[in-house]
């Protein structure tokens, strides 16, 4: 199983990019948003949290088509099914190396991008660490959509709209926790809660995904 | 019938595609050290009947009995990563079944000299070759192979005969469904007379369906 | 050939083409090379510390305006750069000459360096300035965005495998950015009237700051060129060999294929 | 060169969706944004045609690599490109079958989802109006961006690394006309912009994407 | 070569994929009515070279001749649109090629019974037989065929051959890589001998990155 993380971590920085591209893309949302909304900081600086949530999430959406339907393509998906490897086990495997693609990345530079939306300093450990907590949610929930639509042609838009809507509690409870630290408020709830629903992914989501992926192989 | 434990039996299967029966009532067995080549003319369900066999879709009917993880699958598609070179191709599938024969594979394919190119940059022969030398490194004893020498020059045709020739006499055994002659010497099935019928007796076996007419 | 007729007629520019065949550039600027660094090492010992060390603290500005002699050139060099690759991707495109391509590419990598820094002294310039690390002020955003064209013009020559193949879709890139580019910057300045500085290097205002800071700057931003052509030399010539070394892995695989 | 367009709308049709999807995720964008920045109107109304417009340049983004990638992997781009049809047709049939599905249904639908941003209804007509003429340029930007990556494996994320960027200026004048109209100021300068954007993309940018095609297919 | 305008000719070809020369030296050519049977074991550059004269890569070195607006080439892939049902797939090419033939296509390829079935649920026989109907809409005079026979059975190979027999008979001209025997009456051209050498010598014709050497 470990060899399928290593794989798939090699493929994506082989294939170009690998952890900067996910980055980059939280880079030019963050710096979009400005430009749609105005740049004035006290706009800007209240909405800052949400925004981050927001582009991370896309961030993981736009990436997440490439879990399965390469795979799927290629012919991969066939064999690893045929292979003394538990679905599950690869599902799994398979949202880590998402995660660890794009979810780090972007725990990791959540500051800079902060700074950048004029956010006050107090608020960057409580965005880190929101981020850190509910971002592999994201991606586990995304492996499960991917799983659903794989091999469908029009995969790109259609996952992001399954995926979406699963994604909305843990974006609700990632930015509040975010804007309510960030405030000065008490924000361990929202963020008990962000780390309930990664637990609660993490450990039913898997089996749902392999599930899901038998059917579309069949 | 008394097969020995290694063997592959199929009973009485039907097999379905997109929910339509293709081929019913299949009865054949696979000892080990045999080869068996599966024929049929385009579309009479040879894809169909392997993938049901390697377990990636359920049987409509009749059942199947197999040694635990003895199966191999080769399919149309190779399942190769373009950006990786063919070692590193043959490594990861290694690691999945947990063997080491890939020095075997590479050399028994002929792929020595591409060792260290990536899969893309193969022409569409030297991917094949690539594909079939993962059968080697599965360690499986029963291959499934679908039209494995799709796109194969003739001397790769020979190392292919060569491969199947050896892991049969290792007491492995393969199941090919092909087009052409391989020059193996193998029993041969024939799967057109198992053309699925529309059925008009529902306790005729398939039952897709039916609860709708 | 096409191009040797080109070259003939040209006769009074052969000195120039001549780089553009990689065997001669790697001798010519092997040769070059120690020259420019000696320049670039005295010129920013000079002019950085003149700057630093013996210029008086600014009434308003206090200490920190001494970062202006990093901060001014870095973000000049990150404009004229961009320039520089499109250049070269406009000769590569019609000469194909690849030295002109792998220099496009080498600068890239010293052209975001030098936006970096120029976005992060503004940054820290900021700070004390303007009390915030980042203002959406037009000339840092137009600043951003070069930035981004820098960063997508990167990650296209990472992702293709072919050289040639790499270096005409970047020339194409390079292009269609560069008008993009200014588009940008002139919808950002539609977009907001800033806080940051004017130029303040040019002639004939009068708010010009005074010469005690300008002469050191001056030698500061000759250093900071000679700096970016020993930079682009040195990753040009590492292109090269690259180049070579996979020029080589292909005769291999001929021989033995 | 009407058959393609024609196979094209047909294909988004087929393959679930067409119309729907795009639309489908602007709807979800713009009801995540309340979700992270908070629901008070006060907020909402002045950002909201900056909302939906980068909503729409996400929505187009999403199904960007679709334009050519599918033509790719299936052989048909090799085949058209011997087929007696000038390239620049294809990509501008191309470009012009993704604004008819994903450009055209967001013109309409805008003011749908400005009101659910609490957009006074003054600006409805402002923002339809500089998303239709906005959107084509969009479309057609993004199918340069898609011609130059089609092939490469990991499209997704470095497409929209590239595109974003060459997005700017039309999200700038198209916000800030919509916003402009809405608070009842002079927009006719960015509007003009805009048009004159979309004019010169589509003018100029079918070469540039024709010619990044043929490189790519060698 | 006083070649009739009609023939595709090509001189002293050298053809290159990913920046390393794979044939060099070819010279050949394919007059009307006329077919050539591409040989050459895998990865000699069959694909490469049809893909040069398709038009889909330059050429490193030589030249070649051909009348405009003649070519149809059937690559390795099919570009078929799975959505599609069969008859969909025919009348797009039919109708960017601008003619009329679906329905001989159809029949010409016994797709008949295929008709409204979606491409994507054909078996791959099936596929490729449409992929080689399409060939007949095309109307071209010169066909450019890699490996058009892959995942047929022997009916259907011979339903090519007679495809191919009678464009030959209405004037038209085949040039077809393959490593089966088609029954076809034609001359053979084997790549083999033109394998490019490493050029040591810069004016012989490959002349890649050697600047860089
Ligand atoms: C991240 C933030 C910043 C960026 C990206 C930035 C960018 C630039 C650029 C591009 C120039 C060169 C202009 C030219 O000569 O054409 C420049 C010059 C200058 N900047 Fe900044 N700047 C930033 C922050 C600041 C701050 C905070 C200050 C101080 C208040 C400042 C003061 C100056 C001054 C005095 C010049 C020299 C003006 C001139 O020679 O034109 N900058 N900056
Ligand atoms: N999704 C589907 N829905 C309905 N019918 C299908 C579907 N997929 C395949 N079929 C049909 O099922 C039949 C069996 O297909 P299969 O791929 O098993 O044939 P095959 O024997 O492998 O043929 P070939 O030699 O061409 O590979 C074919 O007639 C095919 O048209
Ligand atoms: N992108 C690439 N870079 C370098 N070499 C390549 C690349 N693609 C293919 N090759 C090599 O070029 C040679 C010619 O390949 P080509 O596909 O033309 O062969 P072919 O004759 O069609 O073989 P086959 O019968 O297997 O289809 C092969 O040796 C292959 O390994
Ligand atoms: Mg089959
Ligand atoms: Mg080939």
């Amino acid at each position: 199983m470990i060899a399928l993380l290593i794989r798939d971590l090699r493929l994506s920085v082989r294939a170009g990019g690998g952890f900067g591209l996910g980055l980059a893309f939280f880079l030019i949302v963050t710096v979009l948003v400005p430009f749609g909304v105005g740049p004035e900081e006290a706009i800007l600086a209240p909405i800052a949290p949400g925004i981050l949530w927001v582009g991370a999430l896309l961030a993981c959406l736009l990436s997440l088509d490439r879990i399965f339907q390469l795979d799927y393509e290629d012919g991969s998906l066939d064999l690893l099914a045929t292979a003394p490897l538990p679905m599950e086990g690869a599902v799994v495997m398979k949202a880590v190396a998402h995660w660890l693609t794009t979810g780090l990345p972007l725990v990791l530079a959540a500051p800079v991008f902060g700074a950048l939306l004029n956010m006050p300093p107090e608020g960057f450990l409580w965005i880190m660490g929101s981020l850190a907590l509910g971002t592999p949610a994201l991606s586990m929930i995304g492996a499960f959509g991917a799983a659903l639509t794989v091999g469908l042609k029009r995969g790109g838009l259609l996952l992001s709209l399954l995926v979406l809507p699963l994604y909305i509690p843990t974006l609700i409870f990632g930015a509040e926790a975010a804007s309510r630290g960030m405030a000065g408020f008490e924000a361990g709830t929202p963020m008990l809660m962000v780390a309930g629903i990664t637990l609660g992914s993490l450990a039913l989501l898997p089996f749902a995904a392999a599930a899901a992926l038998r059917i579309n192989l069949r | 019938m008394n097969a020995p434990a290694d063997a592959l039996v199929v009973r009485d299967m039907t097999v379905a595609r997109g929910g339509v029966p293709v081929l019913a009532g299949l009865s054949f067995r696979l000892d080990p050290g045999r080869v068996l080549i599966l024929r049929g003319p385009n579309g009479s369900g040879k894809t169909t009947l392997l993938r049901t066999l390697a377990g990636l879709q359920p049987a409509m009917a009749g059942t199947m009995s197999q040694p635990a993880e003895a199966i191999a699958y080769g399919a149309h598609a190779d399942g190769l990563k373009a950006v990786l070179t063919v070692e590193e191709n043959l490594r990861f599938w290694a690691s999945v079944y947990g063997t080491d024969a890939v020095e075997a594979a590479i050399s028994g394919f002929n792929l020595t000299g591409l060792r260290s190119r990536a899969a893309g940059n193969l022409s569409a022969g030297q991917k094949r070759r690539l594909g079939l030398a993962r059968l080697l490194v599965t360690g499986r004893p029963i291959w499934l192979l679908d039209e494995p020498t799709v796109s194969l020059d003739t001397a790769s045709v020979a190392l292919f005969a060569d491969a199947v020739r050896a892991h049969v006499a290792a007491g492995g055994s393969a199941l090919i469904a092909t087009h052409i002659d391989l020059g193996l010497e193998a029993e041969v099935f024939d799967v057109t007379p198992y053309k699925a019928q529309a059925a008009t007796d529902p306790a005729a076996g398939g039952s897709f369906d039916e609860a709708f007419l | 050939m096409d191009h040797v007729r080109v070259k003939q007629k040209r006769d009074g520019w052969n000195w120039l083409w001549a780089w553009a065949n990689p065997v001669k550039f790697m001798e010519l600027s092997g040769r070059a090379l120690p020259w420019c660094v000696g320049i670039a090492v005295v010129t920013l010992a000079v002019g950085l510390i003149w700057g630093f060390f013996f210029t008086p603290e600014a009434a308003r500005f206090g200490s920190s305006v001494k970062i202006i002699y990093v901060h001014v050139p870095t973000a000049m060099m990150a404009i004229n750069i961009w320039v520089m690759m499109l250049v070269a991707s406009l000769i590569w495109l019609i000469r194909r000459h690849h030295v002109s391509a792998l220099a496009a590419k080498a600068a890239a990598l010293v052209g975001v360096a030098m936006t970096l820094a120029a976005l992060i002294t503004g940054a820290v310039w900021g700070q004390p300035m303007w009390g915030t690390w980042w203002a959406w002020d037009p000339r840092l955003t137009s600043f951003l965005v070069l930035f981004l064209f820098y960063l997508g013009y990167m990650a296209l020559w990472a992702a293709i495998e072919d050289p040639d193949t790499a270096a005409d879709l970047t020339s194409v890139l390079a292009i269609v950015g560069s008008v993009f580019a200014l588009l940008s910057r002139y919808a950002v300045n539609f977009w907001n009237q800033g806080l940051h500085q004017g130029a303040s290097l040019s002639l004939d205002k009068e708010e010009n700051v005074s010469d005690v800071y300008w002469q050191p700057l001056v030698i500061c931003l000759v250093g900071f060129t000679a700096l970016f052509v020993v930079l682009l030399l040195v990753r040009t010539r590492t292109e090269v060999r690259k180049r070579r070394l996979h020029a080589l892995e292909m005769r291999e695989r001929m021989a033995d294929a």
